[in-house]
């Protein structure tokens, strides 16, 4: 018991000890296998591709299966920039995906517009004006190396997670106000 | 029950902008009747970057990195097109080894873009396998990329007045090896997986047919016009680079598999295209002379004089063409960029109505016009 | 056929259509012919279908806005026609009012008109006259102004979407 | 042509993988299963722990087991039902692991790595986290449907294996109509995949689930054939006697089946056995619809097909049964044309048989029926998955071609051929070594 203990010093949270170990198995098995959702919108989509493709091989750490519909998927990695007309539908897609779920922001102009940033007066300066993001990876675009080490620290955040705080992840900034 | 009592009713079917094949966020709008498709309509626009506004705020060289991003599955096509308008507008003389350089990474580029064409498309048709095997060979590609310019996909290797790195012997060996080890056993490979299986030519041939005087009439270039038999390429119809002192054929549709200008036709276009890239760059390597690799002063920057050109290279998808409007500043005034894929794709809706065409069918003809959207919409 | 040379094909031009040529240029760093806006679907026709011409391809649509000319503010259309039979090419230009450009649809001569002057359109704000379905293609189906107008100013925001962030 | 491309494909899958393997040296060979020993490893702890390797349906140790217990038959019932439940997910969590693994080795590709050694466990996590995923069901679906659809999809799977065998006398339960009751209960599975199309409220749903009824339907037509044909031939609709014919001849002396040859299988029982065995795989690749028939889930055209709407655990059991549908048609076609779990090498299949066997004997030659049964079917399953990896997809209008204009006609000539052949040689197979039927 003192074992226990140690590990859940809180005196608040003591009898929620069982449930650190349950955290510990769901964590271990979401973490390793984090579907994708095939969401490829311009140049980083292509090293996504190369990703998941002979030489770098997502599938080694589970998230081989990308999956086309939103419903199957827990991460969406928005690869590419995200423009004004396709906006409501990344929001869509991100809201059609069920809990638990991840956003990996991968390149520049998901991050804030990238080269766009001044002159792009259609590009939407960050993806995280629409939904919340996760993990950003920079790069114009990433490597696909970069892209795995955006899956491990997606991974390390699932691991970190408690069951009992699942709601925290739910609030969604209502931005896109359609016309 | 009689047949009158049964209440059939078309759908409307909204395919895009996120579905698995349609090479990115291109959407369009169905009407079906079953699996029957009566008409179809294009929506693009999904990924305008604003090129054109960007290169408005850039100076001449800064807008050579935006090229890439438009069709980022061949840039060094992009890049070589924007530099042989800016050259013929402030009247730059590549050297001889920078053009001998450009021909090798610009076949190189379009046989990774046809192995990426080549992959999807077999994807769209349903084997899976086709696309890793062509990423596996891409990707020695892109790794010598990678060695001449660090990057992977975005190049901004070819400058206005030759390119942004030396040549080492150690990349020529390198592209020399791949040469070895692609053509023909990798091809031949390719062929045996894909072009010549039962299933994938009963899904293609007979399949988006698409007439020559059709296709003009639409814009339709590149591979995508050679499929339908049109013996049409700038690399020897209007010579730019050195591509006049180089041999090489120019593969057309044959119709071999069903009627000239199907689907299979335009795949196989795209085939033989990178046995054709493979040949000139041996030949380019053959005959790389020593000598400087850019011209000095614009290697600093460019500064034309005010006038207007409009200049065209050959591609992987088709025409890549600058319309450069200078007004004697060191930022262009106007700069329009005629991209390929914006053209050949603007005739799905005209394929879709020519005949009848199933969902399927729709997802094998925009393979097989092999868009890039980034160039759809710029 | 056989492949004409500039001049040549413009002294086809004014064979044909004697009113339409304004201005020639054979010196510039590409030679190029200006024709009146009102019968430029003329030249189109003749440029597609006389067979010493033959331009069967119409490669680009460019148009590019001079808010200061100092013969008032104009906007060019320029239309870059390519023959893939004769192996020639024709740069074309049709110069607009800024304040109210409008020009005829080549649409039905070159298909490929189609999308080429809808993004003129909505980038410039060129009015083609005859086009079937002149609307936006490339922005947002509710996007405000021309962006490709050199006085166009980005919207700050767009449905609530912060789009000035520097 | 294709030819070439399995070659190509097989070659990949067996090459070393240094080039791109990096840290991961792999030594593993594509082509085995773990998921069936698991399923060994019962029957063996049942059989040295009750210590009754008695040559009696398993159904039979269980009773006898549960005799002293209140309620014997619903006991044994569980237990039967636990069991073949259990083998259905174990099959299925290795064989999604293998899926994975064989299709990733024939792409150059590794697979999974990180989860258990060579990601054994990958599978697990994936179901696990399916589990602990959020539920949707789509405010304009019907959900009763909805909720239902799945349930009854695994359903119609799973009530198939009832009279399926696992090897010798290993049988949930011998009906007199096994066959017969694959064929009906196969129809069961196509009301799930519409009730899960339609209730979603997706037209991508829609439109996978008309193409699986289509397709569904379409091809029971051969498969039934295939049966009709082997019922015919064989005399008896039960799988279990069906496989016993595939043993050789009877011992006059003592009225035992000692096993045979691999010539007095049904595959080789005449010519058009031949055929109707390559007909009867090619539409049961379309009846669990694996590609090149995979229309229904088409990934490139219909998004996911029927299961677009599904979430977590619902969508989990759409994918159980589909790899639970691979084993039935594969052990169907074991049991029908490929001897069951005889072996076809004579001394083998003798092994344990007859009034003088040894306990000792008994409990071997069980052990390698099971073990050849279970290979058998497992090569088919690892055809179904190299067919997967290297053809493309057929559309819907070639897919009913092949239905109704191929697979048809030639399983109609093949059932009249078999007919006549039986009438000419009074039962005997092609080399003239078969079983009279009585």
């Amino acid at each position: 018991m003192s074992e226990l203990e140690n590990r859940n010093p809180d005196p608040l949270t003591k009898n929620v000890v069982f449930l650190t170990a349950v955290d510990d198995i769901i964590n271990a098995t979401r973490a390793n296998s984090v579907w994708p959702l095939t969401f490829g919108l311009a140049c980083c989509a292509i090293e996504m591709m190369a990703t998941g493709a002979a030489k770098y091989d997502i599938d080694r750490f589970g998230s081989g299966p990308f999956r086309g519909t939103p419903r199957q998927s827990d991460l969406m990695i928005v690869a590419g920039t995200v423009t004004h007309k396709m906006a409501p539908r990344v929001k869509r897609l991100y809201d059609q995906m069920p809990e638990p779920k991840y956003v990996i922001a991968m390149g520049g102009c998901v991050i804030r517009g990238g080269p766009y940033v001044k002159h792009g007066y259609h590009v939407v300066k960050g993806v995280d004006l629409l939904v919340p993001v996760d993990v950003y990876i920079p790069g114009c675009p990433p490597r696909p190396e970069a892209l795995l080490e955006g899956l491990f620290k997606v991974q390390k955040l699932m691991k970190r997670e408690k069951i009992l705080d699942r709601t925290r992840r739910t609030t969604k900034p209502e931005v896109y106000q359609p016309v | 029950m009689t047949e009158a009592k049964i209440r059939t009713e078309e759908m409307l079917l909204n395919m895009g902008p996120q579905h698995p094949s349609t090479h990115g966020v291109f959407r369009v709008v169905v009407r079906t009747d079953g699996e029957l498709i009566l008409e179809s309509e294009s929506h693009i626009g999904y990924l305008h970057r604003c090129f054109e506004k960007c290169a408005e705020g850039n100076n001449y060289l800064q807008v050579v990195p935006y090229t890439d991003r438009m069709d980022y599955l061949c840039a060094m096509m992009n890049n070589w097109g924007y530099a042989v308008a800016v050259e013929k507008l402030a009247g730059i003389e590549v050297p001889e080894r920078a053009e001998y350089i450009r021909v090798m990474v610009a076949e190189l580029n379009r046989v990774a873009s046809h192995l990426l064409a080549f992959g999807t498309y077999g994807l769209d048709i349903g084997a899976i396998t086709p696309f890793l095997y062509a990423f596996r060979d891409r990707e020695r590609i892109l790794k010598i990329f990678e060695k001449l310019c660090g990057q992977r996909l975005n190049y901004s290797y070819v400058r206005v007045g030759g390119v942004t790195f030396d040549m080492t012997e150690e990349i020529l060996a390198d592209i020399e090896a791949f040469c070895d080890y692609f053509d023909p056993k990798i091809i031949d490979e390719y062929d045996n997986l894909l072009s010549y299986n039962g299933i994938f030519i009963s899904r293609t041939a007979n399949v988006g047919v698409m007439p020559a005087d059709l296709a003009i009439s639409y814009g339709v270039t590149g591979p995508s016009l050679r499929g339908s038999g049109v013996q049409r390429d700038l690399r020897r119809d209007a010579p730019y680079g050195i591509y006049d002192r180089l041999e090489f054929d120019v593969p057309v549709g044959t119709g071999e598999m069903g009627q000239l200008g199907d689907c299979w036709d335009r795949y196989m276009v795209r085939m033989r295209e990178m046995r054709q890239s493979i040949r000139l760059v041996r030949q380019a390597l053959a005959g790389i002379p020593e000598g400087p690799f850019c011209d000095k002063k614009a290697y600093r920057a460019v500064k034309p004089k005010a006038g207007e050109t409009y200049k065209r290279v050959e591609g992987a998808r088709g025409e890549v063409g600058f319309y450069i409007v200078s007004d004697g500043t060191n930022i262009p005034y106007r700069v329009k960029a005629r991209a390929p894929s914006f053209s050949n794709i603007s005739i799905l809706d005209k394929l879709t109505s020519l005949s009848d065409v199933m969902v399927a069918d729709l997802v094998a003809i925009i393979g097989s016009l092999d868009i890039v959207l980034g160039e759809v919409d710029r | 056929m056989a492949r004409l040379e500039v001049g040549q094909i413009i002294a086809v031009l004014k064979e044909k259509l004697p009113d339409a040529v304004v201005e020639e240029v054979l010196d510039g760093v590409d030679p190029f012919v200006v024709v009146k806006a009102e019968a430029w679907a003329a030249v189109a026709g003749l440029c597609r279908d006389d067979s010493r011409l033959g331009f069967d391809l119409l490669s680009c649509i460019t148009g590019v806005d001079y808010p200061e000319r100092e013969d008032g503010a104009e906007i060019e259309v320029i239309y870059n026609l390519d023959s893939i039979a004769n192996h020639h090419e024709l740069t074309v230009k049709v110069k607009l009012p800024r304040d109210d450009p409008r020009i005829a649809s080549v649409e039905e001569i070159w298909r490929t008109a189609d999308w080429h002057e809808r993004e003129t359109y909505d980038l410039l704000g060129v009015v083609f006259e005859g086009h079937h379905n002149l609307v936006r293609i490339l922005c947002a189906e509710d996007w405000v102004g021309h962006p490709l107008r050199k006085d166009y100013e980005p919207p700050d925001s767009f449905h609530g979407i912060k789009n000035v962030i520097y | 042509m294709n030819l070439f491309a399995f070659t190509t494909i097989f070659a990949q899958a067996g090459k070393g993988l240094g080039e791109f393997a990096g840290d991961y040296s792999s030594k593993w060979d594509a082509g085995t299963y773990d998921g069936g020993l698991v399923f060994a490893g019962i029957i063996k702890w049942l059989v040295t722990t009750w210590g009754v390797p008695e040559w009696v349906p398993l159904s039979s140790i269980l009773n006898g087991v549960l005799e002293a217990s209140v309620f014997p038959e619903i006991g044994a019932l569980l237990i039967t039902i636990g069991l073949v439940f259990g083998f259905v997910n174990i099959f299925a969590i290795g064989a999604v692991w293998s899926e994975r693994k064989v299709s990733a080795h024939m792409q150059c590709r590794l697979g999974p790595m990180e989860v258990g050694p060579h990601g054994i466990l990958q599978t697990v996590a994936d179901g696990l986290k399916l589990l602990a995923k959020e539920d949707i069901i789509p405010r304009l679906a019907d959900k009763p449907l909805f909720a239902l659809a799945p349930a009854i999809v695994f359903a119609g799977v799973l009530m198939r294996f009832v009279p399926l065998p696992f090897g010798d006398q290993l049988i949930a339960s011998d009906l007199d109509l096994g066959l017969f009751f694959i064929a009906a209960v196969g129809a069961v599975e196509v009301l799930g995949v519409i009730m899960a199309g339609w209730s979603s409220n997706n037209k991508w749903s829609l439109f996978g689930t008309i193409r699986t009824a289509t397709q569904m339907v379409s091809y029971e037509i051969p498969i039934g054939l295939a049966f009709i044909t082997v019922i015919i031939c064989s005399g008896s609709f039960s799988l279990m006697e069906i496989v016993n014919q595939q043993g050789g001849s009877l011992n006059a002396s003592d009225g035992y089946v000692y096993g045979g040859w691999i010539w007095h299988w049904n595959l080789f029982r005449n010519p058009f056995m031949l055929v109707l065995s390559i007909t009867y795989f090619i539409a049961s690749l379309a009846e669990c619809k694996r590609s090149p028939f995979d229309l229904p889930e088409a990934e490139s055209e219909l998004v996911s097909g029927f299961h677009t709407e599904y979430t977590g655990m619902r969508f989990a059991l759409f994918f159980l049964a589909e790899y639970a549908a691979m084993y039935l048609v594969a052990a169907v076609a074991v049991v029908i044309f490929l001897g069951g779990w005889w072996s076809g090498i004579y001394p083998l299949d003798a092994l344990g048989l007859g009034p003088e066997a040894t306990t000792l004997a008994k409990t071997l030659g069980l052990l390698i029926k099971i073990g050849v049964f279970l290979s058998k079917a497992f090569a088919l399953v690892f055809v179904q998955m190299w067919v997967r990896w290297t053809l493309p997809r057929i559309r819907l209008d070639q897919m009913m071609y092949v239905c109704w204009k191929v697979l048809l006609p030639i399983s109609l000539v093949c059932l009249i051929g078999s007919c006549l052949w039986e009438l000419a040689s009074g039962g005997a197979s092609v080399f003239g070594f078969g079983i009279v039927v009585e």
